[in-house]
């Protein structure tokens, strides 16, 4: 059967040469970059570089960058540590009602010790008002937290403005720029971020690895506590081979960034377009402008159905994508992102994101084209909320 | 982690040793910090004649003993006197940052040496 | 060159079988095990396996085991974890001064939260006396953490005897048993520890991944907050291929347990004796009864000599040890673990440590035992505090 991976902001499969590049560090050179011996000393120069290849990505200096394990860890690590950095001069954080789990659940655990969360609300194409943003902040605020790019609807935010705000404010202000790197420029100096957080497996690297940009001179108090290993930032030893890996997936990304994206966009609008021509009664989730969107994301919504069922069924036809359905996510509650932007609840369960990637080309958007509608029709015929 | 100057002079250290009835000896250290050195001089007409040296230490510590006894020999008492850690550092082609304190041992033992030598020649 | 890698208690390398398994795992089964289309489902199963395989080899059943990216984030989410759900039982840790910095450090970041920790002292040997553990335990005490073997002397602590005081006192236990998982026969249920904590890389599994058992019915605040990823006790995209290999890095070492501990023993018994025999004025550091001891494990001290010449030396001849030495850590203090058994702070900083592994071979110890002997007796000529 034909497999249509269209499910990358989920995760990527790691790139031929990425996998190329990591394979050495597991059996030959598998010292510990901490050793002084021969076994250490070449994996630590590997480390380094690959430090130098992800600073080179998002335009700061190698010695900003400390590795993690993913990228639930930076986003714990810059909320916490931060919070227990700044205790003295604020209690309060600024987020938005749309960040990942990863940002959100760890905000309600701060919650529990007493640190006051403001959450932003989105308008109906899940964009923020900044007037609003730049309301919430008090002399009490220590941390503004807003994503680059959200995962479900691939909405990109006001970096550079709320990064200006930031500053002139004198507010830390860190992004969440998982979804973002590697698929549009990150560059952290234009958009005044302090902190900023990225994953290995949503851009072709592997999974268990990630980084965490901290500008110069920002106080963090470590997540990971232990060893001395990343200056005393986070101990722990060195998964050498993400790291390596996560170097050259930077590398890579960086070098192709503006074909890729040109060519990914083509592929997104033409899905777009031809599911909005082919199927009736759908709803686009997100920012309706494409452009502002990142170039690989799209989110609709089908009238009458469930997402987990659309799934299963696009599954058996080979394509892999997601939903916003509770029943696809463990909890009883459909996407809390369709939720901000207050879509339906009907709606929100049948809201599903294709994430096109590298290996995607014209023939996949074209049979998910075909066999779409039918699928589709199927089910809604099967629905007791369909009626012709 | 070391430049090859500083590999090639703690493999090859010159100048290891101890001078009997040296003219000057000079320590400077403590093993709770891990590095002791010590350093031999033999004088003649206020110039060093030779010079010797035993260090307890890391890598960067043999490295800059062995360096500063080849960059003192022959050389004026006071013109020993001006040779700073730095200098010694940076003919090694440089340290680690986390070994500065290491090179900021080398020049010092020998200005405690020649100190000595001043102190129990003067006169 | 010969190259002789002594240094498996620092890092292994990985198992071949490890490695093939997780292959697959990068580019073709690359997706992620929380989604439901065909990429997801192969590869949570595969997620699956591996926590029975962990389960085994420590006798728990699966659902006790977490998946986490390090031994560090283990030792860092059972000390947070358990004071953020005792915090109204009380506020005191019981732990001891040999332990590893992802305890010792995590236990100083808790003290500044107020937290009491009593650090109970070792003897000359590195040993504790269970006596004054018994005596330290109090009305407020919520946790005792005991390492099950220590990395620089090897040494193995009662924790069967440790087991049963705290479940007379009704106190939880955690054991940092990074170093003993693969080397020596670690059953949960017998020692009746509640939390144990483990790591790939030290047994011939990738550096970044680990697991931490959790018995059933401990209440342990999520260190990581976000997804639901481990029944939502720690967020973030599983490290499928890290998992994986860690699934069959611990078969691998439960099928070969007796007999591989068995061949190191030999080999660690041999360098020992060889040692002891060739060079004068040395000591052995940790337990003089080398069956105290992790089979594979062996700490001594040159008199005269610093360590880190002593491995720059060994190094040059293709021997990878480690060192106690102040000047191979990054900080100015010599070994804790040295300090706390009292070793003289000059034997402390020629501390050298030889722990072996699957690829060692008599050949490698008789090599060691050769080129040994007239490095020290070099390095102490040129030491000031040698007098022949
Ligand atoms: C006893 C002990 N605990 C914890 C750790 C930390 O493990 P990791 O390096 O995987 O974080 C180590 C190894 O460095 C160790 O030896
Ligand atoms: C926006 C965003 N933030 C954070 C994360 C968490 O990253 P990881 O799964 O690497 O922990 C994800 C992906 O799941 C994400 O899409
Ligand atoms: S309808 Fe079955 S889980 Fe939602
Ligand atoms: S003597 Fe300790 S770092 Fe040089």
């Amino acid at each position: 059967m034909k497999r249509i991976y269209m499910d990358n902001n989920a995760t990527t499969a790691v790139r031929p040469e990425v996998l190329d590049a990591m394979l050495p560090f597991y059996r030959e050179q598998f010292g510990n970059p901490s050793s002084v011996h021969w076994a250490g000393r070449a994996v630590s120069g590997a480390v380094e570089k690959a430090r130098e290849q992800v600073a080179q990505l998002i335009n700061c200096s190698p010695a900003e960058i400390v590795f993690v394990s993913c990228g639930s860890e930076g986003d714990n690590m810059a909320l916490k540590g931060t919070v227990d950095a700044l205790r003295d001069k604020g209690d309060h954080i600024i987020t938005t009602t749309v960040e990942h789990p990863a940002v959100l659940e760890t905000c309600k655990a701060l919650e529990k010790q007493g640190v006051r969360v403001t959450y932003l609300p989105v308008d109906h194409n899940g964009m923020l008002n900044l007037a609003e943003l730049e309301a919430a902040i008090t002399d009490k605020t220590i941390l503004i937290s807003v994503m680059w790019a959200n995962n479900e609807t691939g909405n990109l935010y006001p970096i550079e403005e709320i990064g200006a705000i930031a500053r002139k404010y004198k507010v830390r202000f860190h992004t969440d720029a998982v979804q973002a790197v590697g698929k549009v420029p990150v560059d952290v100096q234009k958009a005044n971020v302090d902190l900023l957080v990225l994953s290995g497996h949503k851009l072709g690297a592997a999974k268990g690895v990630g980084a965490i940009y901290i500008r110069r001179g920002t106080r963090l108090t470590p997540f990971m506590h232990g060893g001395h290993q990343e200056r005393g930032r986070r101990a722990g030893t060195h998964n050498v081979a993400g790291i390596v890996g996560l170097g050259v997936a930077c590398e890579l990304a960086g070098a192709h960034l503006e074909a890729e994206a040109t060519r990914i966009r083509a592929l997104r609008d033409r899905l777009e377009q031809g599911i909005l021509e082919r199927v009736p009664e759908i709803k686009l989730n997100g920012h309706p402008d494409p452009n502002l969107r990142l170039p690989n994301t799209l989110n609709v919504s089908f009238a009458y159905i469930e997402g987990e069922s659309l799934l299963l069924n696009f599954d058996m036809k080979g394509i892999a994508a997601s939903s916003g359905s509770a029943c696809t996510s463990g909890s009883l509650e459909p996407s809390h992102v369709m939720g901000a932007m207050c879509v339906d609840v009907v709606l929100a369960h049948s809201s599903t994101r294709f994430s096109l990637g590298a290996d995607n080309t014209e023939e996949d958007v074209d049979y998910v084209l075909e066999v779409l509608p039918p699928i589709v029709q199927r089910l809604r015929e099967m629905s007791p909320l369909y009626n012709r | 982690m070391y430049s090859e100057k500083v590999m090639d002079h703690f493999t090859n250290p010159r100048n290891v040793g101890e001078i009997e009835n040296a003219d000057g000896v000079g320590e400077v250290g403590n093993a709770s910090c891990g590095d002791i050195m010590k350093i031999f001089l033999k004088v003649e007409d206020n110039v060093i004649k030779d010079i010797k040296f035993k260090t307890f230490g890391c890598g960067a510590a043999i490295a800059t003993s062995s360096m500063v006894t080849e960059m003192a020999i022959g050389k004026t008492l006071d013109e020993a006197l001006e040779l700073t850690n730095a200098a010694v550092a940076e003919a090694l082609d440089g340290l680690p940052a986390q070994k500065m304190h290491c090179s900021n041992l080398a020049a010092d033992a020998l200005h405690e040496a020649i100190k000595n030598y001043k102190e129990t020649h003067s006169a």
